[in-house]
């Protein structure tokens, strides 16, 4: 009864999702992690019943209702006057209800079940990153490793990454759909998120809440590891990554895309296309938050690396449309 | 000018007592409360509530004394009140439960 | 701002840089150019369809009687139909609109041809537009037009506030229409989230444009409701019981006390950002103890009841249309005015699955999800006992029945796409993908507009005294059911393959073939419009050969049928009264439609009155001034307004009669014409001999 | 027979104005409905209100800005002045002439307007001690609410003299009294929103 519906979608969309991708995941009709995968049971499930029970019906009883009274058909009987009937009337009520109580247990276990803020059961410590949303751009901070990426989300496989998410400018809405649920990104505030890739692989990451010119171009790679890759990726950019010092954080912060940015850096800034950078305090996202709050300009001098004196920096200096597209 | 007059007079002095009664009670009800939060000594939550039945005791008080809201209203009439009050309080404490919850899971304070 | 600031800069901020074509002249880059063509190309249609208008009317002289039987007339029925002509201007530039974005998205793997901020403008103006500009005059003009002479009454309560509904609607629909000229539009989507539209990161006139024209319509609407709700209410000719109206005035009366009890959130949030942006507070901004998520919650307090105010007139719509077309009395009529109520209660309480991925916590999204759902209870209902009135009836494969049959099939699916939504869980991978894109087109199309556009159909003939053709009606209905399944399917799997909405561009293959059915499909959509024209156009040349002065071209139920095609001003030379639901069908079972009283009396209307084209023009004025900071140009259209207020309250003799012997001669005239007609069969209903007289035929009324 | 006819919720003419009863109806009742609307209105500036009482910024909150004293007479002179208008639409519908029941408008606006100015100096007061809306989103928040009921009295008082001046040139003609009927609804209303607008803006914030 189910798989009825299942099929149906899943003819449609397999072949697109197969033929075009090539190694990017982009759905979560082909989940990588345990919440997408979820996700796809849940809505199957959902379609399944409805497709059955509420669209089954109805797609065959109109044509034929109307094929049957037809005008010319003098051989079907009429009857002008016949305006109700009990039984047809307490099916008409009960039919819907019965189906929305089924839905609604779904509905009620998934949503607890799925929480964005819940963690991810598992025997592994979650992977902590803050992401901060800036004008077309993600910047991902690791913590606990010191180092932060833009434009690419490195993942170890099989471990809970536990997210805390903040905008340092308009509204914006986190999303990596091949491993589950997105979540708004606001200023002042802290959403969370916690996901898990099952294995490794690249998936695709953006931002769905518009905001701006360059809100399409606001694409990351999420990229789930092996372990051993991941560790490697942290070295690696521990060894070749940039310090994010204010001047650095002054130009991130700005109203420009990726591609804007680095043009922007000095020097050598990237060599896949992503922003790699080290000297990350634990300090920043917390005062990232706390300045978009107060309406403040500077960051404590604690939660940057290298501050450089000389250099008025301004976090919230998106609206001065200096730092944009040079 | 169909009515006698004594019947006249007799209504007059009925919505005049109304008023008056309406008056006095608004009054009454006006003044505890701020003789409360003026003199204090009352612990917060208590003074709280006591505000909000007083409030709403008050606001009762206007719609039959002023308003002259009752129940001999035609029933159109008073499912016009009643319908308000219901979406006013669904779109009220709607508002006021979810920003609650919003603003307890997303402050800085809040974080793990 | 000092008093000398005023006189200072006597155009505010307004400056040639508000022109489409000036950035293209002091930045000739080819992008510029393209968009500065683009942009100017439109531009140049709304100014050259005004100068057209102009000179049109000049020449032949039409001013006065534009001014004297149309824009001061407090007539419902004008009113009506003026309604429905600011529906059809601005849905040409929603639909062109539309076109262009589908073209650009076929072309969006390469970057395609518009620039991102122009993409903006387009969904934002589009969004906007259909939903307050289109969508809401259109149903607000049939409604005008059909609900008094349903309830049997001479006109709405208050004729003349209907009228200043009409001047704000048009004032709000011109100021859209005028950014198009001078300055532009918002991009922050017709939802407007700040901060995004906050001063600090939308500094332009464009949010402000957004601001004002919804305020003005809002106020329109709000009033309109008030207006509908006591008309209904108060003004039902003797014997109409609630549960003897037709199903469309219940649910018109229904998007009334939508209208009433939910535009109020939206006044309140734009007004609150109005305020941030003019005077520096801080409801919504990032920082000071600003909290955008208030305005979240007020928009979807407003936003979800509003798509109800949307789909309810069209559900009654159907109602009426399915019932006659097919000769039945409604099927479980008791039903379905629970149903409507029942969704207009419930439409208060599922705001909050607008923004299920905001971070609030599950129970509440649960609680809300639920809610949701529930609505597809009474909904289901309606479909069924719209299925059961065909059941054992003589179904007429009329255009409007076209467009029902398609309705119903779509509009079930666009329902279970809704019911996917509502699942938190689900939600959470697909909001704000295209796929939520399909799910409210899939509701606003087939329910919606394909409602009014039947509405438009069945109700043609009574406004103007002809049928409409029925083969280019056809046509137009099967293209766009089509046109509609290839346009907005495509977008529930790119939805669920992560394309998220508003993206001007994309960098992945795999969703351009999709992206090309879609764009054909709004083509096929286009051509399905260019159809209604024409239709319309074949329909006008030939209205002598399909006259229905009669009044009753299809074996209408209800009373709007009961009188001439066009109607009196005054709609019905006697109130009719009322002994059952269908009153009319009853009066023809009866044999006793087309009678004459022996008294005629004399009946009182309202005098014109230039109230609702002078607040129009105020309420424009002021708009306009507030966008541009033009500080005296806002100073004076508040004291305008003011004192048309006051004045207005001065005024005293406001109506007039019109005499029992003129009101006599008209009708006996009319019955005369009557009789003088041959019935007809329905299996010659779209044929010329169709004269607006039915011939006697079962179509049973309620015991 | 004494007891007449309820024709809609609220103030009622008598039997004594024949016609003018009758024609009361629609029009009263549109006003109620629009008065529900207004309802609406006030109801989601208060729930804005409340979500962001403490939304201070750092800036100054309740206890620094409120004059409970001055706010104590504010509601004194409101109350005074539902009164008194119930004595208006008492002289309305009893007579005797018109001359009382414009005696009695005469002192609800000068109660009214007696409001305002209080209202207007409390707000100076509060600018002075750096309570400017600017300053945060608990300022926003108090100065739609407050202000928005202020402008609706204001509203009101203007009103009020427009029917004054209609009286004096067409004497108590329907529409002269249906103005007089409406004005009182919205100024009972407006005191509602004001015991509202004490209870929640002033007193609990002090609290
Ligand atoms: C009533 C609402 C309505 C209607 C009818 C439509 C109709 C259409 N819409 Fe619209 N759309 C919205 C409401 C609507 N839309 C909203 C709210 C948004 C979101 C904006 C935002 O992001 O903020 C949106 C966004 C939106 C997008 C942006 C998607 C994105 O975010 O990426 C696109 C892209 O192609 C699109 C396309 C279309 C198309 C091709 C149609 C076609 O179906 C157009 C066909 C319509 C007509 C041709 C009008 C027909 C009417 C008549 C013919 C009446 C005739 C009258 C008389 C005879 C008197 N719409
Ligand atoms: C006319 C317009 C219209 C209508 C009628 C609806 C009807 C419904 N809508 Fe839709 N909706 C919109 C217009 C509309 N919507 C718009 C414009 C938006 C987006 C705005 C934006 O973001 O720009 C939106 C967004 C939207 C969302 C938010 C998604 C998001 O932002 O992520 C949700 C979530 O729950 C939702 C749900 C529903 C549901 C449950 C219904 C239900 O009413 C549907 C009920 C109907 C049926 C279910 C089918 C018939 C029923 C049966 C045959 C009975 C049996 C069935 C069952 C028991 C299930 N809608
Ligand atoms: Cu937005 Cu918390
Ligand atoms: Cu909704």
């Amino acid at each position: 009864m189910i798989s009825a519906g299942r099929w149906l979608v899943l003819s449609a969309v397999v072949p697109m999702l197969a033929a075009c991708t090539g190694n990017l995941h982009l759905s979560f009709l082909d989940p990588q992690g345990p919440v997408a995968a979820a996700q796809r049971w849940h809505f199957f499930e959902v379609l399944g019943i409805m497709a059955v029970l509420v669209a089954g019906p109805i797609f065959l009883l109109l044509p034929f209702f109307a094929w049957r009274y037809r005008y010319g058909n003098k051989a079907s009987r009429y009857a002008p006057r016949w305006e109700f009937s009990r039984l047809l009337e307490i099916m008409a009520w009960s039919g819907p209800i019965v189906i929305v109580v089924v839905l609604s247990f779904i509905l009620w276990r998934d949503t607890h079940r799925l929480d964005p803020y819940k963690p991810l059961a598992s025997d592994q410590t979650p992977l902590r990153v803050q992401v901060i949303g800036y004008d077309w751009k993600w910047l991902f901070i690791y913590p606990d490793q010191g180092i932060a990426s833009i434009g690419m989300l490195a993942m170890p496989a099989g471990r809970p990454v536990s997210m805390q998410i903040t905008s340092a400018t308009v509204m914006q809405s986190l999303f990596i759909p091949a491993l589950g649920s997105q979540i708004y990104a606001m200023g002042g505030m802290v959403t969370r998120l916690n996901l898990e890739a099952d294995r490794p692989g690249r998936f695709l990451g953006e931002n769905t809440m518009y905001n701006g010119n360059g809100f399409h171009q606001q694409h990351f790679t999420a990229a789930g590891m092996t372990p051993d890759d991941f560790s490697a990726w942290v070295q690696n950019v521990r060894a070749h990554g940039t310090p994010l010092d204010a001047r650095t954080l002054q130009l991130v912060a700005g109203r420009s895309t990726r591609a804007a940015l680095i043009d922007a850096l000095p020097g050598k800034a990237t060599h896949d296309g992503n922003l790699y950078f080290t000297h990350v305090s634990e300090a920043l996202f917390p005062a990232v938050v706390q300045a978009t709050l107060d309406g403040r300009a500077q960051l404590p001098r604690s939660a940057l690396a290298h501050a450089d004196p000389d250099r008025p920096r301004s976090a919230d200096a998106p609206h001065s449309a200096s730092a944009s597209t040079p | 000018m169909s009515a006698p007059l004594s019947d006249r007079d007799q209504a007059r002095r009925r919505e005049f007592h109304s008023y008056v009664w309406g008056a006095g009670l608004a009054l009454v009800l006006t003044v505890v409360p701020f003789a409360l939060v003026h003199w204090g000594g009352i612990p917060r939550i208590d003074l709280l509530v006591t505000i909000g039945v007083l409030a709403l005791v008050q606001l009762l008080v206007h719609f039959r004394f002023f308003l002259h809201i009752g129940f001999r209203q035609k029933r159109e009439d008073l499912q016009l009140i009643l319908f308000s009050a219901l979406l006013l309080t669904i779109m009220v404490s709607g508002t006021i439960w979810i920003m609650a919850s919003l603003a307890l899971r997303m402050t800085l304070a809040a974080q793990p | 701002m000092s008093i000398a600031g005023i006189f200072e800069h006597p155009l505010g901020r307004l400056g040639p840089d508000a022109l489409p074509f000036w950035q293209m002249l002091q930045h000739p880059t080819e992008g510029n150019i393209i968009n500065g063509c683009v942009a100017t190309g439109a531009a140049s249609m709304v100014v050259i369809g005004a100068l057209v208008m102009v000179v049109l009317l000049t020449r032949y002289r039409r001013w006065g009687v534009l001014w004297s039987d149309w824009l001061t007339s407090p007539d419902h029925k004008k009113i009506g139909i003026m309604y429905v002509a600011i529906a059809f201007v601005m849905l040409a530039r929603a639909l062109i609109e539309a076109v262009l974005m589908r073209a650009q998205q076929a072309f969006g793997l390469s970057g395609g041809f518009l620039s991102p901020d122009h993409f903006a403008q387009l969904f934002s103006t589009h969004g906007t537009i259909m939903i307050f500009f289109m969508a809401m005059p259109f149903l607000t003009g049939i409604i005008n037009y059909v609900m008094p002479m349903q309830i049997g009454a001479r006109d709405v309560s208050f004729p003349v506030l209907n009228s200043i509904s009409l001047g704000l609607t048009a004032a709000g629909a011109g100021l859209v229409m005028v950014s198009l000229v001078i300055g532009k539009f918002s991009t922050g989507g017709w939802f407007g989230y700040p901060p995004f539209t906050e001063a600090s990161f939308s500094p332009g006139v464009g949010p402000d444009y957004w601001i004002w024209s919804l305020t003005l319509a809002s106020l329109g609407s709000t009033l309109t409701g008030i207006n509908f709700a006591v008309t209904i209410y108060k003004e039902r000719a003797p014997g109409m019981t609630l549960m003897r109206m037709p199903l469309f005035t219940w649910t018109a009366l229904c998007t009334s006390i939508l209208m009433i009890f939910a535009m109020p959130p939206l006044t309140v949030a734009t007004a609150q950002l109005a305020l941030d942006r003019y005077l520096g507070f801080h409801y919504f901004t990032n920082a000071l103890g600003g909290n955008m998520m208030n305005f979240a919650n007020l928009f979807w307090l407003f936003g979800h009841p509003e798509v109800y105010i949307l789909i309810l007139p069209s559900f009654g719509v159907f109602s009426e249309v399915i019932s006659t077309f097919s000769g039945k009395v409604l099927y479980g009529y008791r039903s379905l005015v629970m149903a409507t109520m029942a969704i207009t209660v419930l439409s208060f309480t599922v705001w909050l699955h607008h923004f299920f991925t905001m971070g609030q916590n599950a129970n509440m999204n649960a609680a809300f999800g639920i809610a949701s759902m529930l609505i597809g209870v009474p909904t289901g209902v309606k479909i069924y006992d719209w299925m059961l009135t065909m059941f054992r009836g003589r179904v007429r494969f009329t255009v409007p029945m076209v467009y029902s049959f398609g309705f119903i099939l779509l509009f079930v699916l666009g329902g279970m796409s809704g019911i996917l939504l509502a699942n938190p869980s689900v939600d959470y991978q697909v909001h704000n993908t295209v796929f939520l894109v399909a799910h409210f087109h899939n509701m606003a199309v087939p329910g919606v507009l394909f409602g009014m556009l039947v509405a438009y159909h069945f109700w043609f003939p009574k406004a103007f005294g002809f049928r409409l053709d029925e083969r280019w009606g056809m046509v137009s209905a099967l293209c766009w059911i089509f046109g509609f399944m290839a346009a907005f399917f495509p977008l529930y799997v790119l939805g669920v393959m992560g394309l998220p909405r508003r993206t001007v561009a994309y960098s992945e293959a795999s969703y351009v073939p999709l992206e090309w059915v879609a764009f054909l499909g709004a083509l096929l959509i286009l051509v399905a419009l260019g159809s209604l024209l024409w239709q319309l156009r074949v329909s006008i040349r030939h209205r002598d050969e399909n006259r229905v002065a009669a009044g009753d071209p299809w074996n209408g139920r209800s009373l709007e049928w009961a009188t001439s095609a066009p109607p009196p001003e005054y709609n019905f030379a006697v109130i009719p009264s009322v002994e059952g639901r269908d009153a009319f069908a009853r009066a023809k079972e009866e044999g006793c439609a087309y009678q004459s009283p022996d008294t005629y009396r004399d009946i009182e209307l309202p005098r014109n009155s230039a109230m609702g084209p002078v607040t129009g023009a105020i309420g424009f004025a002021l708009g306009f001034g507030l966008v541009w900071h033009i500080w005296w140009l806002v100073i004076l259209s508040f004291l305008a307004a003011v004192t048309t207020l006051i004045v207005r309250g001065f005024a005293r003799d406001t109506t007039r009669v019109v005499p029992a012997d003129e009101v006599r001669r008209e009708h006996l005239r009319w019955i005369a014409a009557v009789n003088a007609t041959t019935a007809v069969s329905r299996v010659d209903e779209c044929r010329p001999v169709n004269d607006g007289r039915a011939r006697y035929e079962a179509i049973g009324v309620a015991p | 027979m004494n007891r007449e006819a309820v024709r809609h919720p609220g103030l009622n003419l008598g039997a004594a104005h024949g016609r003018d009863d009758e024609a009361a109806e629609r029009v009263m009742f549109g006003f109620w409905v629009f008065l529900m609307s207004d309802a609406i209105l006030f109801g989601m500036v208060f729930a804005t209100y409340v979500t962001s009482v403490h939304a201070t910024a750092g800036g100054p909150g309740p206890h620094q800005l409120y004059d409970i004293t001055s706010v104590f007479v504010e509601t004194l002179l409101l109350l005074a002045s539902s009164f008194t208008f119930g004595m208006a639409s008492l002289a309305l519908k009893y007579g005797p002439g018109k001359g009382r029941l414009a005696g009695w408008m005469i002192a609800t606006l000068a109660l009214g307007i007696g409001f305002l100015a209080l209202e207007v100096h409390d707000f100076t007061a509060m600018f002075a001690a750096g309570g400017v809306p600017s300053r945060s989103g608990f300022l926003s928040a108090f100065f739609d609410l407050v202000p928005l009921h202020g402008l609706h009295v204001a509203a009101g008082c203007v009103w009020l003299v427009c029917l004054l001046g209609q009286i004096a040139r067409y004497g108590l003609d329907t529409q002269a009294k249906l103005g007089v009927m409406r004005l009182a609804l919205f100024w009972h209303f407006l005191d509602i929103i004001w015991i509202m607008i004490f209870s929640v803006v002033y007193l609990a914030g002090l609290a």
